[in-house]
């Protein structure tokens, strides 16, 4: 971009420049999440420019993608969001049964909604506590994982694997879920909502955690949606969008007669859906936002994903409700080497970190042609460059944590 | 237990030794060395066991002052800055010959000057008798602070008329010494505010490129700020069949 | 102390007692920052186990972990003391002990009891900050030392950061010293004797205020909780002491917990009552049996009551750091310039007028007046406290000169002054 | 069939530039010629009723049968089809656009085919066309600072092709 001519007052410079050091934050810095490497040109403690090197987990899970059949791929897809694995077995399994035009059973679609609501709650609570223990305080870390543990132990019931499941393959799932499973995910979950003010008070409201989030990194609804950001970083700068509420037919039709509301603040008003949650009778309401936070930063962010935890108890104890009702078939698996058509689909579905894109091109025998994953982390991490400008080296971290990234998923 | 107490004649002496030539010592080191960073550090020391003179001489007061002003304060700045210049070519200092020459005369003079107003002092050539009370005697601050405030305590006896209303004091000093510093303190942070860049254009320096960065970025707000759900999640080439509510 | 060693060996008046006076003092104070380092490890660990919602440390030495601090211990010692090529070989090895003797000298000054103190330094607040101030050289030395950008940009942090806070330090410090009119500790400390409402920090509400604002000045200027800017693992590593290993870096970490513990002890003495317990339990024992014994009893009751009160002020500051976030370095620096500094003057000013306008405190409202006269029952008893000959009850006779200079000053006797004039003074 | 609007309204602007739409596959694709593909693409952003305003993802599909049994039965003839995945958050509609190129530029082993880059249009592609020139070997023409992102900058060859070989060692380091 062109430099014009500017003689503003409000431009200021340091006579006094100190050289400017280049600094390399990663990949193995205890606070960039997994093998992510920044390199900052400082000046000082200013940070003037910073340029993200990725590629240090990267497996070319989309060439190994071209010699296995469709459900052998499936834990590939654990391995590229190790913290939501079942949202991408999820997204995997539609992409194919969109290819193959397979309808799931009634049974099938709502134990879908309980994993993969399931899995978004458990990777919520992991993006709080690292976000905590990138501006400092170890505490919420802990009791994040508090909460995730009992998650990962239901998990470990139905599908027997507590990180990387395979659980949700092609044409349903690997097993119904285990007797008694329905009631032991209620009693979580009531557990789970005395939990919640507990975690708002820890750092939500907290009046240091605010301070070091509140007005830092401020995106713009434009900024968000040019740089292709999803998920909870593009409804934290105000845009109406969620993949389960505008998705496509065959991801949308899975949340048909669900009562829940997309988390976003209205670009006017700035307030977020009042959380009503009388459906159940007791009353999670939401802490208010303080003054300090502008709609976009990383406060807003991390508020979206706090609130994006109560929606998916909601969803949950719905989804068992629906569930119960049903019996029979919960969606067996399709064949392992089924034939692709010579057809190609992309499909996206709303994992917690954003919309997570397959795009499978078959030509005719059971092992893809082309195999692509679209991962949210990857743009959501291209908009650190702009964010990190003329900030602090203490507000990397802050920024960063903020976009909660998975290098699993941008590496691939 | 006042460990000072002299019971054994020389114990006065013996620390004396010690603090004076730890000062002296690590004061050449500051001149010899050759690292600047060392040389800061052996300036810590030196004024450090200066300190430890004055504690020695029961003017635990001034001690402490010098503690806290010369190492805690002036010194903690220096080796703020030196650290911060001390890269690369800026670590070593050598002085040229004819430097040391001209700096062993200065030098050597003003020693000379010294040592003469030193030991003309009749006062401090007569041996001071060790067991001399002054030592020993009570290490109190508070008169230190009556005189600063106005009334000197050791003057009690010749009741002028300046002890009778409190001013025979080091009040006035004191006042003028403090209006000094705050002046002091004003110009420092006058001088080291951000001053404003007369141009922006291709100045290199990252500062500017960021603001400027900014401001070309002001981002205007997208224009639907209601979006209006008109095709759930369609391909925009399905053929639209008009009774599609969405 | 020194005498009673000397009559004991019979040695008249000789040098050896006084070394033996100096060296159990030594060793005293080294016990009191060796075994708290030792107890503060563990209590570090085991505080933020119950505020993590976990157990800590349970299997080494008893259900307790008692000896986990040893375990660590032997595990630093037996680490390879690492020393990267790049550093200034002889600053590196110096850093980690200039932090460790500051903060080990400021305990010459501290006074444990009424007697019990090391070196009996009349101003020995102002010793005590002074030292302090030193600990920032081993911070700046072990970050440049070290030669790696990191350690040098968390020393440079970290000096910003304690040289800023050294002045709302001094501020805080000022009120008590003005409240008592000495800068002695062990006078402080006394004047505090009796009921808890007697406590400086129940004296007026700006007291109270400058407190508040000491233990945080206090917190920050020793690097630990919200304000530990220099070791900030997320943005530096681990900021100036990244490349310390083994006994050297425990020793940096044995240097941070005893300088807690005499800024926390510092706390208690000017602003909670030194070693004077909220009831006066060890003055009526004193009292009651009287004579050598009941000193030496109320001076281990005052010596017990200072360590609890420090002991909790550590805790505080540990509670403290496992429930908050940490600030950035420009708020570090706001909040002391923008908050600390005017608040602390504002207690300042607010002390000062009411100390003049001379309006109620805690104690008066309680009805018994604040000084009633300390040390009654160690008159009686002919043991001159430790050279403390200035109560500060009157001016004490100016110092006589050499002889031969005023030949007249032995008839100088103590002068009562004009009250107007000297009205701090009677304090 | 009717005439779809989009489609009318390309074809009215940019006449043979569309070359081919095809309604049957499951996500309807539009072909476009790589020429006008810049202009294309601004349109599609500004367009009144679409606003495409997210382009969700690029991605290069390799076509060269590799055993030449499989390659006689195969109805295309080798090369590349560039696929740009466009969504709208303001009317939630969905798009797919594809270009065909040569596999390599004008029949030369080695030399990367071009295609205008669109990074001035949608910012995200800056990163989506670095990861497609990495991987597949597009070389896209005005793109800011077009490197490779995952692979190691001195990486040679593309994985993504079909007939891409695993190098023997890099720095010492046995491939295979």
């Amino acid at each position: 971009m062109a430099t014009s001519k500017i003689d503003d007052p409000r431009v200021i410079e340091f006579d006094v420049r100190t050289d400017e050091m280049l600094i390399n934050m990663g990949p193995q810095h205890p606070s960039t999440h997994g093998v992510l490497r920044l390199v900052l040109r400082t000046d000082g403690e200013v940070v003037s420019d910073v340029e993200p090197h990725l590629g240090y987990l990267h497996r070319c899970a989309e060439k190994i993608g071209e010699n296995l059949t469709a459900r052998q791929w499936v834990p590939y897809t654990d391995r590229m969001d190790y913290l939501a694995a079942m949202n991408m077995n999820l997204g995997w399994s539609l992409v194919i049964e969109k290819l193959l035009e397979y309808d799931l059973p009634e049974r099938g679609r709502h134990l879908r909604v309980i994993i993969s609501e399931m899995g978004r709650i458990a990777s919520h609570l992991v993006a709080m506590g690292t976000y905590g223990l990138d501006l400092g305080s170890f505490t919420p870390f802990l009791y994040g994982f508090r909460e995730r543990e009992k998650i990962l132990n239901l998990f470990e019931e139905a599908c027997g694997a507590r990180l990387t499941y395979s659980y949700l393959t092609p044409g349903g799932a690997t097993a119904d879920l285990p007797v008694g499973w329905t009631d032991k995910c209620r009693q979580f979950l009531n557990q789970f909502k005395e939990v919640i003010p507990e975690l708002h008070t820890l750092l939500t409201t907290n009046s240091i955690f605010v301070s070091r989030t509140a007005g830092i990194g401020v995106m713009s609804a434009k900024m968000a949606v040019d740089y292709g950001c999803t998920g909870p970083v593009l409804r934290g700068s105000g845009v109406y969008h969620d993949l389960r509420f505008h998705g496509e037919e065959r991801y949308t039709e899975m949340y048909e007669g669900y009562v829940f509301d997309v988390i976003c603040a209205d670009p006017e008003t700035g307030e977020y859906p009042e959380s009503n949650y009388e459906f159940h009778g007791d009353s999670l309401d939401y802490p208010e936002i303080p003054r300090q936070a502008i709609l976009g930063d990383c406060w807003h962010r991390f508020y979206v994903r706090m609130l994006e935890v109560v929606q998916s108890v909601r969803l949950i104890e719905q989804a068992i409700e629906k569930y119960e009702a049903t019996s029979g078939d919960w969606g067996t698996p399709i064949k392992l080497v089924q034939k692709l058509p010579a057809k190609e689909a992309y499909m996206e579905t709303e994992a917690p970190r954003g919309q997570m894109g397959f795009y499978v091109v078959g030509n005719g025998d059971s092992i893809p042609w082309r195999v692509r994953a679209r991962s949210s982390s990857f743009c959501n991490l291209s908009v650190t460059a702009p964010l990190c400008q003329g900030i602090l080296l203490a507000d990397i971290p802050a920024i960063v944590g903020s976009l909660d990234v998975v290098m699993g998923e941008i590496d691939r | 237990m006042d460990l000072l107490a002299v019971a054994w004649p020389y114990w006065h002496q013996f620390f004396f030794i010690i603090f004076a030539t730890i000062a002296i010592g690590f004061g050449f080191g500051v001149l010899l060395s050759k690292n600047v960073v060392r040389m800061a550090f052996y300036l810590v020391l030196s004024l450090g066991s200066t300190a430890g003179l004055f504690f020695l001489a029961g003017a635990e007061f001034v001690g402490a002052m010098q503690l806290m002003i010369y190492v805690g304060g002036t010194l903690v700045l220096l080796i703020f800055g030196v650290m911060l210049t001390a890269q690369k070519d800026f670590i070593n200092m050598d002085t040229h010959t004819q430097d040391w020459i001209l700096a062993t005369i200065v030098g050597g003079s003003l020693l000379m000057v010294l040592l003469f107003g030193a030991f003309g002092a009749e006062d401090w050539r007569t041996p001071q008798d060790i067991n001399d009370a002054h030592v020993s005697a009570t290490k109190e601050a508070t008169p230190l602070g009556l005189a600063l405030t106005g009334i000197r305590v050791d003057t009690l006896g010749e009741s002028t008329d300046a002890v009778a209303d409190g001013k025979s004091g080091y009040l006035m000093p004191f006042i003028i010494v403090s209006f000094h510093l705050l002046v002091v303190l004003i110009g420092a942070a006058y001088m080291a505010r951000t001053k404003k860049l007369s141009h922006a254009t291709d100045d290199k320096s990252s500062r500017a490129k960021l603001m400027l960065f900014k401001m070309e970025h002001e981002e205007e707000p997208l224009e639907e700020a209601k979006y209006v759900v008109t095709h759930k999640g369609k391909s925009a080439l399905n053929p639209l069949d008009p009774n599609d509510e969405n | 102390m020194a005498d009673f060693i000397n009559n004991i060996f019979g040695i008249g008046d000789s040098w050896v007692g006084y070394l033996i006076a100096a060296l159990i003092a030594a060793v005293l104070i080294l016990h009191v920052v060796a075994v708290g380092a030792l107890l503060f490890i563990w209590m570090e660990r085991k505080i933020s186990g119950r505020i993590q919602d976990r157990l800590g440390p349970t299997r080494v030495g008893g259900k307790y972990g008692w000896l986990q601090t040893l375990a660590d211990g032997i595990k630093l010692i037996a680490k390879e003391d690492i020393t990267p090529d790049l550093a200034d070989r002889f600053l590196f090895k110096i850093a980690p002990y200039v932090g460790l003797a500051a903060s080990y000298a400021a305990f010459i000054a501290l006074p444990f009891a009424d007697g019990v103190v090391a070196q009996h330094v009349n101003t020995a607040v102002f010793f005590v900050l002074a030292v302090l101030g030193l600990e920032v050289f081993s911070v700046i030395l072990a970050g440049y030392s070290s030669g790696s950008k990191w350690s040098l940009f968390g020393a440079m942090r970290e000096a910003a950061q304690v040289v800023s806070y050294e002045v709302p330090l001094g501020m805080c410090v000022v009120v008590p010293v003005m409240i008592c009119g000495t800068m002695n500790l062990t006078t402080i400390g006394n004047m505090q004797a009796g009921l808890f409402t007697n406590w400086l920090v129940f004296n007026d509400p700006f007291t109270f205020l400058t407190a508040i604002i000491y233990f945080t000045c206090a917190t920050a200027g020793v690097n630990r909780a919200p304000f530990d800017l220099a070791e900030a693992e997320s943005e530096l590593v681990a900021g100036f002491h990244t490349e310390y290993s083994g006994l050297r870096w425990s020793l940096f970490f044995m240097a941070e917990y005893s300088s807690m513990f005499v800024v926390s002890a510092l706390a208690s003495i000017l602003f909670f009552g030194g070693s004077h317990g909220p009831i006066p339990v060890g003055q009526w024992i004193g009292e009651t049996i009287g004579g050598t014994w009941g000193l030496s009893i109320s001076r281990i009751i005052g010596v017990g009551n200072l360590l609890l009160k420090g002991l909790i002020g550590v805790t505080v500051m540990m509670w403290i750091r496992w429930s908050f976030p940490r600030l950035r370095i420009d708020q570090v620096m706001t909040m002391c310039l923008k908050y600390c500094v005017p608040l602390a003057a504002l207690g300042f000013i607010g002390a000062t007028t009411w100390q003049y306008l001379d309006l109620p405190t805690a104690n008066s409202l309680v009805g018994n007046p604040r000084y009633e006269k300390h040390e009654m029952w160690t008159e009686g008893v002919g043991v001159t406290p430790a050279a403390d000959a200035g109560p500060a009850s009157g001016i004490p006779d100016p110092e006589p000169h050499s002889e031969d200079k005023t030949a007249n000053t032995d008839s100088v006797t103590v002068k009562t002054l004009p009250v107007s004039v000297v009205k701090g003074g009677e304090r | 069939m009717s005439e779809i609007p989009l489609v009318s309204e390309l074809r009215a602007k940019f006449g043979e530039g569309i070359i081919d739409v095809n309604l049957e596959a499951i996500d309807e694709w539009v072909e476009v010629n790589p020429s006008v593909l810049v202009e294309v693409c601004q349109f599609l952003k500004e367009a009144e009723g679409f606003r495409f305003d997210m382009c969700n993802s690029i991605t290069v599909v390799d076509y060269l049968e590799t055993d030449p049994k499989k390659a006689a039965k195969v109805d295309w003839e080798p090369h590349l089809e560039v696929v740009y995945h466009l969504s709208s958050i303001a009317t939630k509609l969905t798009l797919v656009l594809k270009v065909k190129i040569p596999r390599w530029k004008n029949g030369v082993e080695g030399e990367l085919p071009t295609v205008p880059s669109v990074a001035g249009v949608w910012a995200t592609a800056d990163w989506h066309e670095r990861e497609a020139y990495d991987l597949s070997g597009v070389n896209f023409l005005g793109h800011p600072h077009l490197k490779r992102i995952l692979c190691p900058d001195d990486w040679e060859g593309h994985p993504l092709r079909k007939d891409y070989e695993m190098p023997l060692e890099y720095h010492g380091i046995r491939g295979r």
